[in-house]
């Protein structure tokens, strides 16, 4: 054989072998590193898409809040909506006719903003084809519902439109009229569902990218937004570079000049992010660390508008049974939980809605009540057991084993072992524990292939109807099999009602219907676990946990 | 003598040579290498350990005290609280508050326990505060206890009750009537076990430790269970994921690999590039879907037999066949080209025979050393799952799940540090162990490393 | 050699294919949508959704589709068709689709972006463990049953035995925030890939090391390693030029599997160390059911791998001249 | 003074089960352009005493007595350094096998080259020269296609001649042939020892030629020593001893050859027994249990290897060698 060929080879092999160290170094050397942004905040995982009416979740609002603006913004610290586009705003006696003034704003690449941008991105939320989350917000608004449900006929479409209570007198002036009564509307305004959106760069790469337009248009350089910030780098699964925009109308009290999102799945490395200074606030801690934070001055949990329960199948035996599943209700060792487990000040809950909902009397399931939690509780276990014995179970006729379906996390982890142990302690049940990824358990939940579920749910605002519609019998986000005729009933009712006190009232008849009837078993209302540079100022605790970066600033200067 | 016998006789000789020699000077060397031989007693006693598990006088792995994680402390064996147990609580008339009548309650119910159940019961827990009218007993763990049958013995002792309540009260030895009535029965045995074996088990600690136990040598988690329990208990599913991946690879890697080592030619190269593109898929991948197929259909499947831990076994298996085919399929084909082998083709003996008799026994040690690298990875890829939330699952435990959460453990404003040592103590030790019976496994199969395989 | 090549090239576009369609299958096999989320889609719009990445249509459609023989969507132009610019669609003419979660990015744009970030931590990782590994197992078997061997062996086998991420916490805790030499994590500079490069590459030093200790015992008492003693060469090139020549053989072997491992396992150690690599996608895009960017992903290393692998059999033949490349297995 | 003088050399390993001494008591002395043969059964000792001289024993064995001088240094107290320089330059080998031997990754080239550049400083196309003069020498024509060769490449008899010719480059003083020619079959055999004989008398090279095999000797050796359980036994000129052996082992050695000259025994006469193990020497005599003239005191005390009077350069290690040497006289 001839061995020419294999020594010239050989010599290459060392090239070859060199080549990923010389292209590693390549890449690095390309990737010039940031400066430190003036202020870096961690955000969970990395945000879905930049187009505010596509969007849900906590994460992208944060992002949302940056970049773009509504008609109004909220207070930082009272979440009292402030003037944003509008700068002044009036409603009708009716409470159903608003009329915004527009302030003469401008787009990030210097185009004005007017009562026109705001109808035609009202629109495309409604409309079909954008597939937005978010549509159902604004059907509070007259004939929008009925728009974005028939819209998909061409024929009708116009007609359609015509009726929706929007209009547009002139460029500055934005009139709306709602469907019905809806105290929460103002706030609504400041959702990142309803921000403007800027036609003519949208428009311009759908017709250059028929098939892509999503990804060239949310590039930096050809996103064009209204917000305090404006995109400067996106590096998928990095960070979000936002910069001042300088077109912003009140971008004279906006304080940074940087602002960096980075996508940090995993909290403990946010954590250390945050020790080390490279960042300066984080959402969620570590659970095993937190009697260590709490000591810090920079680690205030507040009380937070969201709740944590359990959902209960109640098609299925053994659940199926109100017995049933007030014993499980009531075996639940709440105190103990909150002061031993999760730690952060977590309020032990015996309803649906959170605390903190102003002129709302909240119902609560009945239950034991005694200075002593423990004492409360062992008699409550009692009645429990009770329960269970008049469900006919007991010793002649065990408890069937019970699955209890929680998603990947440390938390439902801990939570779900602890009841678990509680529930084959003091009821003799045994649980099993089914621990899934997240869509399995929500496939799971939404198919009704469950016993119990971990559920929590986070008001888009403060009201008691947000937490309440979840149950309706035809709600999309029951996934119970509860339906309660009475309880669709009070909440309709309620959503009618113009007198605020009437409606207020008539949700809490429904709640207190929905806590004897049990399809869900509460277990705490959640706290923030915001950790935060002290010195970051503008940034409060409040029960929405919002923190809009318009306001932050350095209460000194930074090192 | 005739040259026939005289020829038998040589054959004879040299078949001892061959059964005798190597083999047996292979196991010389093992023994003499003190290294391996300690690495294989401590294996030893790790699967032993693992296997009677519910035999040792441990605390439950499952059964929580809320409150901090505590450091380990040195306490020998007592009765901390047996948490293997059956539990029968009662509740007392109100009326019931002398200490008096309390103690001669507790006297009766545990008197009309031992008569129901033929056990020896003992008070567990009274209300905390007196007034509180409530009573458990707790009976030892007995086989005929098991925790299936928890609900049948508090049957059996509330007929007893039954019979001896009058208008719903109960006569207390020396005198008084107290209304009792039974409100709840539950078995457990501290880690929910299903299987017999693991009863007698528990039956047979009863024996011979009575309600004693260790406290916690290795501290507790944050939840207050017994991290030296739950390393003994993660010890079972850790072991066997790794005794699986190692028989899946032992079994499909050895025979693949012999088969297309000895065949050669077309249908190696195509057996060979099989395994290639096996080789190729990302098997990250395929494990990750496997569990999330699993968790969506975990009630079908479960229907099936088949659980988590199955799918464990079988995407393990899948993963590490691969490598033992590759190296037993390059051995065989150096052994084929070896002159017994050719004696043996000339001797008219089957391909089946000559691969069994003849190439096999050459394999040993080369799958032997292969298996000892193969049950660190196979275990370490358990951990790897479990850190990324796709292990076993609660309240199972295993050194994976136990090494992920010692990650949780670590951070720069506290390090809980035994929750840190005691994975790392169970893990780096077995895997230590593995690794120096494999490499003393390797120079004692292979002479010409020469004796200072002994000497280290 | 020629036909060796096109031989390996064809088993290639067979495993391509096999992945393919192997993933498309399992992907779709697995309950729960891409779309679906704490709070329900409005019927109407989960049924907009599907019809605009075209779950609406038939498994063999949606596969064809994929691959891209056949283009049905809107701007597509059917037989053989891409958008018109090309003559193929879908993954005939590279095109990996749309991301289903991330709306702003396509698959090729996130792996872009990802894939050179996880290939130098990767390549780091390997001058890692070959920096590491490879004088560590010389030593180790020239100095072999010195305490200097017993260390390395130890050091070897803990490296093997801790599982990468508790040693990341760990070191992380030292030389972060105990010395305050390193950032805790992040991408940027090189500075940033020293611990991560570190804890992903010691497993596979400590592995190298063993082979190359082995395969140098083996070797140290060999005849060729007594001849070149023999001639009076120096120490150093008898070790290096002869003993480690011979004994490297099972160390390229095992370069393939390693550079794979490497791969894959990044994802632990992206995640701790929060590097924009692929390996977070590996796992987050099947979890999220994204369809498009998990098959990506497992394409992509499937590729990635099966060329390692290749690359590694070639290596093998040139270092070793007795294998001729047919055999080169 | 001799070109080369071995005193005594002993070389031990240490295992597990004990010590075993491997050579005991290895002497003679080597003149320019002589052929010693050193031969024995296999584990006599006999190529561990040649690779004690060359300080090439593998661990754990060890010198643990002995001299051996060589152009006025003591080799067995050499520091490694110096005893590098020699070998190859001075000191050269060919080992048993010609294929183990060779490194199976190194084209020829390399490995006959590597120490000319080494010890000589040669360039590289300086030393390829004469490595290709040197394969010349040695019968592989055309060099050029047999330097850019792999071991594999090549039949056992050109790997041979390749070795030898490796061994031999540099003109060394004295060449240890390990049994050059037992992996080789015989007609190849001939071949390389002629080439070996040729080569040796055109440079006056000395020649320590170990072998197991008698029948080599004749003609090709000047003096022969035989060992047997690590220990001289016997040893004087080739044609002597073959004609007369003065030590009963010798002579069933010798008597197990075929001879061509005589009725074809079947079987070969051989020696009864086996060698006895190493760690396991019989007292006395090692040879005794299976000796025909053993007799009481060869089981008591180790006989001296002592000149043989009435035989020239002869010298014995055997109580009986005066009945030998009268039965052979007679």
């Amino acid at each position: 054989m001839s061995s020419t060929w294999r020594e010239r080879l050989r010599h290459g092999l060392l090239l070859m072998l060199a080549l990923p160290f010389v292209l590693a170094l390549v890449a690095l050397g390309r990737r010039a590193r940031l400066e430190r942004a003036d202020v870096a905040f961690a955000n969970g995982g990395e945000v879905t898409s930049l187009d505010p009416q596509v969007v849900t979740g906590q994460a992208e609002g944060r992002v949302m809040n940056a970049l773009y603006e509504g008609l109004t913004v909220k207070h930082p610290e009272t979440l009292a909506p402030l003037p944003g586009m509008a700068e002044s705003w009036e409603f009708a006696e009716d409470g159903l006719t608003w009329t915004f003034r527009l302030r003469d704003a401008r787009w990030s690449n210097g185009d004005t903003l007017d009562s026109a941008d705001f109808l035609w991105s009202w629109r495309r939320l409604l409309e079909p084809e954008t597939a937005a989350a978010g549509a159902y917000h604004l059907f509070c608004v007259q004939g929008a519902r009925a728009y974005a449900e028939g819209a998909h006929d061409p024929a009708r479409r116009e007609a359609l439109w015509s009726a929706v209570g929007l209009a547009a007198p002139d460029a500055r002036t934005l009139v709306v009229t709602l469907a019905r009564p809806t105290p929460w509307f103002l706030a609504l305004t400041s959702y990142h569902a309803l921000f403007p959106l800027h036609r003519a760069s949208l428009e311009h790469f759908q017709q250059r990218f028929p098939a892509r337009w999503e990804s060239e248009w949310m590039q930096p350089g050809h996103l064009v937004t209204n917000g305090p910030f404006k995109l400067r780098e996106r590096r998928v699964n990095d960070r979000l570079r936002l910069v001042k925009n300088p077109e912003y109308w009140d971008a004279a009290n906006v304080a940074l000049r940087t602002l960096d999102v980075l996508a940090l799945e995993h909290v403990h490395t946010a954590l250390n992010l945050y020790l080390a200074g490279e960042v300066d606030w984080i959402d969620r801690v570590p659970p095993a660390l937190v009697e260590e934070l709490l000591a810090r001055p920079d680690f205030r949990p507040a009380p937070y508008l969201a709740s944590y329960f359990y959902r209960v199948n109640v098609t299925r035996p053994p659940c199926d049974d109100v017995r049933v599943r007030r014993a499980l209700a009531l075996a639940i060792d709440r105190h103990a939980l909150t002061t031993k487990v999760l730690k952060k000040g977590e309020r032990p809950s015996w309803s649906l809605t959170p605390e903190g909902l102003a002129g709302y009397a909240r119902p609560e399931l009945a239950h034991a009540r005694d200075a002593a939690p423990e004492a409360a509780f062992a008699a409550d276990c009692a009645e429990a057991r009770a329960l269970l014995a008049a469900a006919g179970y007991g010793p002649e006729r065990p408890f069937p084993p019970l699955e209890l379906h929680y998603n990947t996390s440390e938390t439902h982890r801990d939570v779900a072992e602890v009841l678990a142990d509680g529930w084959r302690r003091t009821l003799g049940i045994e649980v099993v524990l089914a621990n899934q990824e997240w869509k399995a358990y929500l496939d799971a939940q939404v198919h009704l292939r469950y016993d119990v579920s971990r559920s929590s749910w986070i008001g888009d605002y403060a009201d008691p109807q947000n937490f309440l519609e979840v149950f309706l019998s035809d709600g999309d986000n029951n996934r119970t099999g509860f339906g309660n005729a009475e309880y669709d009933r009070r909440v309709a009712e309620a959503a009618a009602a113009r007198d605020p006190v009437r409606r207020l009232a008539l949700l809490s008849e429904a709640e207190a219907l929905l806590l004897a009837e049990l399809p869900i078993l509460p277990i705490y209302s959640y706290v923030s676990q915001n950790l935060v540079n002290p010195r970051l100022g503008g940034f409060f605790a409040n029960v929405q946990d919002e923190h809009p970066p318009k306001f932050w600033h350095w209460k000194e200067r930074p090192r | 003598m005739s040259a026939d016998a005289r020829l038998t006789g040589w054959l004879a000789a040299a078949r001892a040579v061959r059964g005798a020699g190597p083999w047996r000077a292979a196991l010389r060397r093992l023994v003499a290498d003190r290294a391996a031989l300690a690495a294989a007693l401590f294996l030893l006693c790790v699967a032993t350990g693992s296997l009677a598990a519910p035999f040792l006088p441990l605390a439950s792995p499952q059964v929580m005290q809320l409150g901090e994680p505590r450091p380990p402390r040195l306490v020998p064996l007592g009765d901390h609280g047996w948490a293997h147990r059956v539990t029968l609580e009662f509740e007392l008339e109100e009326a019931l508050r002398s200490r008096e009548m309390l103690a001669r309650t507790e006297q009766t119910l545990v008197a009309l326990a031992r008569r129901a159940c033929g056990a020896q019961a003992r008070v567990f827990r009274r209300g905390q505060r007196e007034e509180t009218h409530g009573l458990a007993l707790v009976l030892p763990y007995r086989r005929d206890l098991d925790p299936a049958r928890g609900s049948e013995l508090a049957a059996r002792l509330a007929q007893h009750l039954a019979a001896e309540t009058v208008d719903g009260k109960l006569h207390l030895r020396g005198g008084g009537d107290v209304a009792v009535r039974l409100v709840g029965a539950s078995a457990t045995d501290g880690y929910g076990t299903t299987s017999r074996f693991d009863a007698w088990l528990l039956a047979r600690r009863q024996a011979c430790f009575g309600f004693w136990q260790l406290g916690p040598l290795l501290g507790t988690d944050a939840k207050g269970r017994d991290l030296l329990a739950r390393l003994v208990f993660g010890s079972r599913i850790s072991l066997a994921v790794a005794l699986a991946g190692a028989f899946v690879s032992l079994f499909v890697g050895v025979v693949y690999g012999a088969v297309s080592g000895y065949a050669g030619g077309k249908l190696d190269e195509r057996m060979m590039r099989f395994v290639d593109v096996l080789y190729s898929i990302p098997f990250l991948f395929v494990v990750i879907f496997v569990i999330t197929l699993l968790d969506a259909w975990q009630a079908e499947l479960a229907g099936l037999g088949i659980g988590r831990m199955t799918a464990f076994f079988l995407v393990l298996g899948l993963v590490t066949w691969l490598t033992m085919a590759r190296v037993v399929r390059g051995e065989v084909r150096a052994l084929r080209q070896r002159e017994f082998v050719e004696a043996a083709r000339v001797l008219g003996a089957s391909h089946a025979r000559i691969l069994a008799v003849h190439i096999l026994p050459h394999l040993l040690g080369l799958v032997a050393v292969y298996l000892t690298l193969t049950l660190p990875s196979v275990m370490l890829y358990e951990a790897f799952l479990s850190f990324l939330g796709l292990g076993v699952r609660a309240p199972d435990v295993s050194w994976g799940l136990l090494a992920a959460d010692a990650l949780e453990a670590i951070s720069p404003l506290s390090i809980t540090w035994w929750l840190v040592l005691g994975p790392a103590l169970f893990l780096g030790s077995t895997l230590l162990a593995l690794n120096v019976l494999g490499d003393g496994l390797r120079d004692a199969l292979d002479p010409r490393l020469g004796p200072a395989g002994g000497a280290r | 050699m020629t036909r060796f090549l096109v031989r390996r090239a064809l088993w290639f576009l067979l495993t391509v294919w096999l992945v393919v369609s192997v993933s498309f299958v399992l992907m779709r096999a697995v309950r729960g949508g891409p779309f679906s989320g704490e709070r329900a889609l409005a019927p109407a719009i989960e049924a907009r959704l599907a019809e605009r990445y075209h779950l609406d249509w038939p498994l063999w459609k949606q596969y064809l589709q994929y691959v891209g023989p056949f283009d049905w969507s809107e701007h597509g132009t059917g037989f053989l068709g891409g958008d018109g610019t090309r003559p193929f669609g879908g993954l005939l003419a590279l095109d990996l689709g749309p991301s289903f979660r991330y709306r702003d990015f396509t698959v090729n744009d996130i792996l872009a972006q990802s894939l050179p970030i996880s290939a130098t931590l990767g390549a780091l990782a390997l001058l890692v463990a070959l920096a590491l590994g490879v004088p560590a197992g010389i030593f180790s078997a020239v100095k072999r049953g010195s305490t200097l061997d017993l260390l390395v062996r130890l050091a070897a086998t803990i490296g093997i035995a801790l599982p990468n991420f508790v040693v990341a916490g760990l070191l992380l805790v030292f030389f972060v925030f105990q010395l305050g030499l390193l950032p805790p994590a992040g991408w940027g500079g090189l500075r940033h890939l020293v611990l991560p490069a570190f804890v992903l590459g010691l497993p596979y030093a400590a592995y190298v090391a063993r082979l190359v200790r082995s395969g140098m015992l083996e070797v140290l008492s060999s005849d060729f390693v007594r001849t070149a003693r023999a001639k009076g060469l120096p120490e150093r090139i008898v070790l290096v030029r002869h003993a480690l020549r011979a004994a490297i053989l099972p160390l390229v072997t095992y370069l393939g599997p390693a550079t794979a491992g490497i791969l894959t396992g990044s994802l632990v150690v992206e995640k701790i160390f929060a590097i924009p690599g692929t390996g977070s996608h590996f796992v987050n895009s099947a979890l999220n059911r994204d369809y498009t960017l998990a098959m990506g992903v497992t394409l992509v290393y499937t590729v990635l791998v099966y060329t390692l692998n290749l690359a590694v059999d070639l290596a093998h033949a040139l270092l070793d001249p007795r294998l001729a490349p047919e055999e080169g297995a | 003074m001799s070109l080369f003088a071995v005193h005594d050399l002993a070389v031990e390993f240490p295992t597990a089960a004990g010590v075993v001494r491997a050579v005991d008591g290895l002497s003679f002395t080597l003149e320019a352009g002589e052929t010693l043969a050193l031969v024995g059964e296999s584990g006599s000792g006999k190529s561990q005493s040649v690779l004690a001289l060359l300080g090439l024993l593998a661990a754990p064995g060890r010198v643990v007595a002995g001299r051996a001088f060589f152009e006025e240094k003591n080799l067995l107290r050499l520091p490694e350094r110096e005893l590098a320089a020699l070998r190859g330059r001075r000191l050269a080998v060919v080992f048993q096998d010609p294929l183990a031997a060779l490194h199976p990754l190194l084209t020829l080239e390399r490995q006959l080259t590597e120490h000319l550049c080494w010890h000589r400083r040669d360039t590289r196309a300086a030393a390829r020269a004469a490595a290709a003069a040197a394969l010349a020498e040695v019968g592989l024509e055309p060099p050029e296609r047999f330097l850019a060769a792999y071991p594999h490449e090549l039949s056992g008899g050109q790997r041979q001649r390749a070795l030898i010719a490796m061994a031999l480059l540099l003109e060394p003083a004295v060449l240890f042939a390990d049994e050059p020619t037992t992996a080789l079959d015989v007609r190849v055999q001939a071949q390389v020892l002629t080439l070996l004989k040729e080569l040796q008398r055109r440079r006056g090279t000395a020649l320590v030629f170990v072998t197991h095999d008698l029948g080599l000797l004749p003609g090709f050796a000047d003096r022969v020593q035989v060992l047997y359980a690590g220990r001289t036994v016997e040893e004087g000129p080739v044609e002597a001893v073959l004609a007369r052996p003065l030590h009963p082992y010798t002579r069933g050695l010798f008597a197990s050859l075929p001879r061509l000259d005589g009725p074809l025994a079947f079987p070969l006469p051989s020696i009864p027994g086996a060698p006895p193990p190493p760690l396991a020497r019989p007292s006395g005599c090692a040879f005794h249990p299976r000796c025909a003239l053993a007799r009481a005191e060869c089981r008591t005390r180790v006989p001296e290897l002592e000149e043989v009077r009435g035989a020239p350069r002869r010298r014995s290690a055997c109580f009986a060698w005066p009945e030998l040497l009268a039965e052979v006289t007679h």
